[in-house]
């Protein structure tokens, strides 16, 4: 199981979970596991969101490998000027 | 909007007097072609006076003075001898007006009749004791430069007036004089604080002084008190300090964008004083204080 | 022509060509936004609020229809309803609905046949407005009785309880913070502000639309992103995204604020309204300034524990952004994660929240969030460096991120340079020169994350042997020449060979805009990865030729080779002689390449400034200023300094003199160049850079963006000198005259 | 609204057009003769990216009316190379002295200007000299460089003719 963390102003959507564990191989499959177990993230999720899976930033790919033993960080989207 | 081309002051007066709408005289144009822009002025006619012959003149008059035509630019003025030499603070403060662009086309007679406080050639001007003509439907007459401005954006010229030439006095013997202004930037900016001052020595001692300060009032202040702050001294730091206190007790300036009240006030002090010693090695030659 | 140093063996990487847009620009041929025209083009002006906040009562555009000349007029009733979500923002700041809700919201615009006569028959267009409370300051907007602008605006984020005007809010960090602070020797706290400011491109937005009844449209416009600009333009308008053709100008300069919409769609709705006929519609300097996005003004409080050697032991903030009238606007999504990433630090805690203002809707400006946080947190470095007698550079060194940190925000840094920047910044002449009196020298270091995004680039070998790159990405700053030597080194075929075309939205994929520091590491990127298909199919064409394996020939020196035992002997084959008989040897060759670019490298950059301020009058002087930044690769170094130089300069600016001004009347004070005071020449002294490269594992050369970065440490560092220089300390931006004086006045009691 | 007849020498071409009294030079050029490589940045003569001469002076083409180029002899950006390129638009490629390029003509024809007056300005001379032209994407570093590397050039050129 992936573990996945939130940011502190998230975790209220996730019954105060500061780390959910979700079962997949993609961050998309990650994103949709999320949202599903808890659907209070939702509006958070399609707002758009990065992510960092184990270190690597991952700006707005679904089909990047999620590992069973990854570590995912969720941000916000970046972009910039 | 209608655009005149008169020949002579005299048909220009007359154009000015039968107007019936929105009228502006345009001479170098840099302030009404900005206020055209902004929409904040539409004239119903624009008098452009460059074509009346003799106004992109400096001439000597025949006491030493020098009379300046109402369409020299600044970049003229600026390369003029006989004024840089006679006159250095009043080319100085028309310098700074604007970028070199600006000096292309900006002249002393807009500068003054645009009726800014903040107006950078004013102040030296006045310091100066320049006169100048106005021209009207009755014929001319000549008036102190102080007495044109009356409030931002306004002059005490009546209906069908307009200036017709700017007289410098003659220099005479050790005189100097000189125009700083602060800004924020070094270039391009509206002065915050600007002051002028001219003075005439005998030997050491300053006989004669006339300190103008800018942007600190509705118009351009002759501060008397300043004057008679460095005049019967040899400039040393207790009357710089005396110039100060005046320049600070005569500014009476409002808080806006540009600066604080309490900043203009303690900026008048400061540029007074370095404007004096300015003007005081000036009239003491090159030989002997530092140029600026 | 040689490379700078010949460490890499890149033959044309490193080098400086001429850009190949340079003739163009320097002969006045080159055409910007509103240099394009049609037949039959009619002109616009739009009619903008005087108020900060109106209830429109009444648009009566009679007078204005009278007109002799006069085509159209659009007011919000000729745009589609039902719109949601950032739609309708947009379509909400292209025309304002029943509300004005800042000084120069967009009203009506109308269409007539000349500039001038647009713009007289926009002053006979009559608004009656009800006034309405307003507010405009980003603390003052969250004050207990602050009139709520937006009822309803606050997004899934922001908790219970918070002020009406809060749109979004957010919260993150790691470690212990209190115990992190127990275990310092000092803890300081402090509120830091900066001021919107504009990013000031000289160029103001202007655009040609034509669209006819039939809701197909086309549109040349100056823009970062004409993707975006398609894609925002037909939901604001209600038409398909593949009815619009955009074109892309020449750009002159975006920094951010030519990423979204302002008032294209505009042009487009009035020539429809106007039987089709082209509409150019040219902004104003004073609609720029006031109608177009500047960036946030921000409040933020920094809390820092710092022990005696320097080690800092936890970091707090709380930022408050305001991004005008719109939601999701200000940078508190990035300026969060940027306030402690030059840090590897135990304990953080982030927290931040977006306020509404009647102020223009932000958009992003270079490193969008990164000064402001950057201004806080290395200003209370300096600080508690100066109260400790620490050298602020041996302090961030000590604390710094290095290859293998977890950032403050999260991800783990892969090869970064900070440290490298730190070093050269230790070690340059500058840092050692002595001061004078009322001289004082300011250190600082900034971050942006870089960014990839979605890109599509193809390329096209010629007749010839030259190739023809197609990009999407507007070139602001030379990436034309950049991208063009990064294929020409990977088709190893001259520099002069290569043409680099920005094209239109019909000749791509979609492209993200030109932001985020991507286009030469996405655009290139990408180019390199469809010079290396070219490649290929050009292997495959010469062992077609010479009745070999694909596998046994290899690409060098811009020529085809036989390569490994079985290839036998074949004099190479030239892209020349591949391109002459292409169409008989299966036909055209190109490369393709479309992704959504990943693999950047995170850009850290250290300044140092020496700066001499007028006791007597507050006002400052920069002396001297450094810039060190990270480049990963510099692929064409000159328009890598330039970037250094250019962000370097609109940071002085930023800490040194521009502000946006509200009156009390909610009123911009100063929407003329006259008053929104940008650097000039005669401000600035000569900005020295060194380019620092630790390449980028991510990118086929080693490039990491170089955009952005160099925006974030002036602000800072201009402060930190200031201070150095008089023992006052600016805590809120600019640094202006009236401002440094009083503090100096203060500091001496 | 009656219209202006105006004739005027534009890179030393006759050029004849009828301008509305309150049309600017620079709108002139623009839009009636087609210049369009001289630029509008602010139209209130602060950013200098409309730069022109008139009878040889430097001025903002904004803060000028068409109406007053009557008689006078204009010259903009697309007169300044002859046969080749000014040594000023050389070098400001070969120094990478322009990133957007929108500021650029403005500032050649400025710098035109300058070097006119004075063939060896000190750096703080060609800094002050260009103080009304804007440049927001250089820091004016490489502006400065370019400028002097082409008066260098320009002195070169004149001893060796002399």
């Amino acid at each position: 199981m992936a573990r996945v963390h939130l940011w502190a102003s998230l975790r209220r959507f996730a019954e105060g979970q500061e780390v959910v564990e979700v079962d997949a191989t993609t961050v998309g499959q990650m994103l949709d596991a999320l949202e599903k177990a808890h659907p209070s993230l939702g509006p958070a999720i399609k707002a758009g969101l990065s992510v960092a899976v184990d270190g690597e930033v991952i700006a707005n790919n679904r089909a990047a490998p999620v590992g069973p033993q990854s570590e995912v960080f969720l941000l916000q989207r970046l972009k910039g000027g | 909007m209608r655009y005149h081309t008169p020949t002579s002051f005299a048909d220009a007066a007359a154009i000015a007097a039968g107007a019936t709408g929105t009228l502006r005289f345009l001479a170098g144009g840099t302030d009404v072609l900005v206020q055209m822009r902004a929409g904040m002025v539409q004239p119903d006619d624009l008098i452009d006076l460059k074509h009346i012959p003799g106004v992109d003149q400096v001439v000597q008059t025949p006491d030493g003075g020098w009379k300046i035509g109402i369409a020299v630019p600044g970049i003229v003025l600026g390369g003029h001898e006989g004024l840089v030499r006679d006159w250095p603070g009043v080319v100085e403060g028309m310098s700074l007006v604007g970028s070199t662009q600006v000096q292309g086309r900006a002249t002393l007679a807009g500068n003054l009749c645009n009726g800014s406080p903040a107006a950078d050639s004013v102040p030296g001007l006045i310091a100066a004791g320049a006169m100048v003509t106005v021209t009207g439907p009755k014929g001319s007459r000549d008036i102190p430069v102080e007495a044109v401005p009356a409030g931002p954006g306004k002059t005490t010229l009546a209906k069908g007036e307009v200036v017709s030439s700017i007289t410098l006095p003659p220099r005479g013997k050790n005189g100097g004089d000189c125009y700083l202004r602060f800004i924020p930037r070094t270039e391009m900016d509206i002065a915050v604080v600007g002051c002028a001052v001219s003075l005439r020595l005998d030997g050491d001692k300053i006989v004669e002084a006339r300190v103008a300060l800018g942007a600190v009032a509705p118009t351009v202040i002759l501060s008397e008190a300043a004057a008679q702050a460095i005049i019967g001294t040899t400039l040393d730091d207790a009357a710089t300090a005396a110039l100060a206190k005046a320049a600070e007790g005569a500014a009476k300036p409002i808080s806006d964008k540009r600066g604080t009240k309490e900043f203009r006030i303690d900026v008048a002090g400061v540029l007074a004083r370095r404007a004096a010693q300015i003007a005081y090695d000036r009239a003491k030659g090159p030989s002997k204080g530092s140029q600026a | 022509m040689a490379r700078d140093d010949v460490k890499t063996g890149y033959k044309l990487i490193g080098t400086r060509p001429n850009r190949p847009d340079g003739l163009d620009k320097v002969t006045g041929r080159a055409r910007y936004g509103a240099d394009f025209s049609l037949p039959g083009m009619l002109h616009a002006a739009v009619v903008r609020s005087p108020h900060a906040h109106a209830r429109i009562v009444k648009i009566d555009a009679s007078k204005a229809l009278a007109l002799d000349g006069v085509k159209a007029v659009v007011t919000r009733a000729d745009l589609p309803t039902g719109l949601t979500g950032e739609d309708l923002n947009l379509q909400d700041n292209t025309l304002a609905g029943d509300r004005a809700l800042y000084d120069g919201h967009a009203v009506a615009a109308v269409a007539a046949t000349s500039a001038l006569l647009a713009q007289d028959a926009a002053r006979l267009i009559e608004v009656t407005y009800e006034v309405l409370p307003h507010v405009t300051d980003v603390d003052a907007a969250m004050a207990p009785g602050a009139p709520v602008i937006r009822e309803g605006v606050a997004d899934y984020s922001v908790p219970e309880g918070m002020h009406g005007n809060v749109a979004r809010y957010m919260e993150f960090g790691h470690g212990d913070v209190e115990a992190g602070f127990a275990a310092a020797d000092i803890v300081r706290e402090h509120t830091y502000k900066t001021e919107a400011t504009h990013q000031g491109y000289i160029e103001p937005h202007a655009c040609v639309g034509q669209m006819g009844e039939d809701g197909r449209g086309e549109m040349w416009v100056c823009t970062q992103g004409h993707w975006y600009i398609r894609r925002m333009s037909a939901a604001v308008l209600g038409i398909d995204a593949a009815n619009l053709r955009v074109t892309p100008s020449e750009i002159g300069g975006g920094f951010g604020g030519k990423t979204t919409i302002f008032m294209e769609p505009l042009s487009l709705a009035l020539s429809r309204k106007a039987g089709g006929r082209p509409v150019k519609l040219v902004m104003s300097r004073s609609e720029v300034l006031r109608a177009t996005g500047p960036t946030a003004s921000a409040s933020m409080d920094v809390k820092l524990g710092m022990k005696k050697d320097g080690t800092i032991t936890a970091g707090q903030v709380y930022f408050r952004m305001q991004g005008g009238a719109f939601p999701g606007m200000s940078p508190i999504g990035e300026a969060l994660p940027c306030a402690f990433a030059c840090y590897d630090i135990a304990a953080l805690k982030h927290e931040a929240v977006e306020v509404i203002a009647n102020r223009p809707k932000a958009a992003a400006y270079r490193a969008p969030g990164s000064p402001m946080a950057a201004f806080a947190v290395e200003s209370l470095v300096d600080e508690m460096c100066r109260e400790l007698k620490l050298d602020p550079i041996e302090v961030r060194l000590k604390n710094g991120a290095t290859n293998g940190s977890k950032s403050s925000y999260g991800p783990v840094y892969n090869v970064i340079g900070l440290k490298e920047t730190l070093e050269a910044a230790k070690d340059h002449p500058n840092y050692a020169i002595p001061l004078g009196p009322n001289q004082g020298r300011g250190v600082a270091s900034g971050f942006w994350f870089n960014h990839g995004g979605e890109t599509s680039v193809s390329l096209a070998v010629g007749e010839d042997g030259t190739a023809t790159v197609m990009i999407g990405t507007p070139d602001i700053g030379g990436s034309r020449a950049s991208i063009g030597l990064m294929v020409a080194e990977t088709l190893g075929i001259p520099y002069e060979d290569v043409r680099v075309n920005v094209v239109e939205t019909g000749a791509l994929g979609v492209n993200e805009p030109t932001h985020g520091s991507r286009a030469t590491f996405a655009s290139g990127k990408a180019a390199v990865e469809a010079a290396r298909q070219a490649i290929a199919e050009m292997c495959r064409r010469a062992a077609a030729d010479w009745g070999i394996d694909a596998e046994a020939v290899e690409w060098k020196d811009g020529a085809a080779h036989p390569a490994g035992p079985n290839a036998g002997k074949h004099p190479p084959m030239t892209i020349g002689e591949i391109g002459s008989k292409m169409g008989s040897t299966g036909g055209p060759i190109s490369g393709h390449h479309e992704v959504t670019a990943e693999g950047v490298g995170a850009s850290f950059g250290t300044h140092v400034v020496d700066v001499e301020v007028d006791p007597e009058t507050g006002r400052t002087t920069v002396l001297r200023y450094l810039v060190v930044q990270d480049a990963g690769t510099a692929i064409h170094p000159a328009y890598v300094e330039g970037q250094y130089q250019g962000g370097a300069a609109q940071g002085i600016g930023w800490a040194l003199n521009e502000e946006y001004v509200y009156g009390a009347d909610g009123r911009l004070q100063n929407p003329v160049f006259l008053d929104y005071r940008i650097p000039v020449a005669s401000d600035l002294p000569m900005i020295d850079t060194v380019i620092i490269e630790v390449p980028n594992p991510g990118h086929p050369y080693g490039v990491r963006g170089v955009g952005e970065t160099g925006i974030t440490p002036p602000l800072p560092a201009v402060a930190s000198a200031i201070a150095g220089a008089t023992g006052a300390r600016i805590r809120s931006l600019p640094c202006s005259p009236p401002k440094v004086l009083a503090a100096i006045k203060a500091a001496k009691g | 609204m009656s219209k202006i007849h105006v004739t005027t020498t534009v890179n030393g071409d006759p050029v004849e057009f009828l301008a509305d009294p309150r049309e600017t030079l620079l709108d002139a050029l623009r839009n009636q003769l087609d210049l369009t490589g001289t630029k509008e940045g602010c139209g209130t003569g602060d950013c200098g990216a409309c730069s022109v001469t008139v009878d040889g002076t430097l001025v903002c083409s904004c803060l000028m009316l068409a109406a007053e180029a009557n008689g006078k002899r204009v010259e903009t950006i697309e007169g300044m190379a002859k046969e080749e390129l000014h040594p000023l638009q050389r070098k400001f490629i070969e120094h990478a002295a322009l990133q957007c390029g929108y500021c650029t003509p403005g500032i050649l024809v400025a710098a035109k200007a300058l070097l006119e007056r004075n063939p060896d300005p000190t750096d703080t001379e060609v800094r002050y000299w260009l103080a009304g032209n804007l440049c927001r994407c250089t820091g004016y570093d490489k502006i400065i460089r370019a400028v002097q590397d082409a008066a260098a050039e320009m002195r070169q050129d004149h001893r060796g003719a002399a």
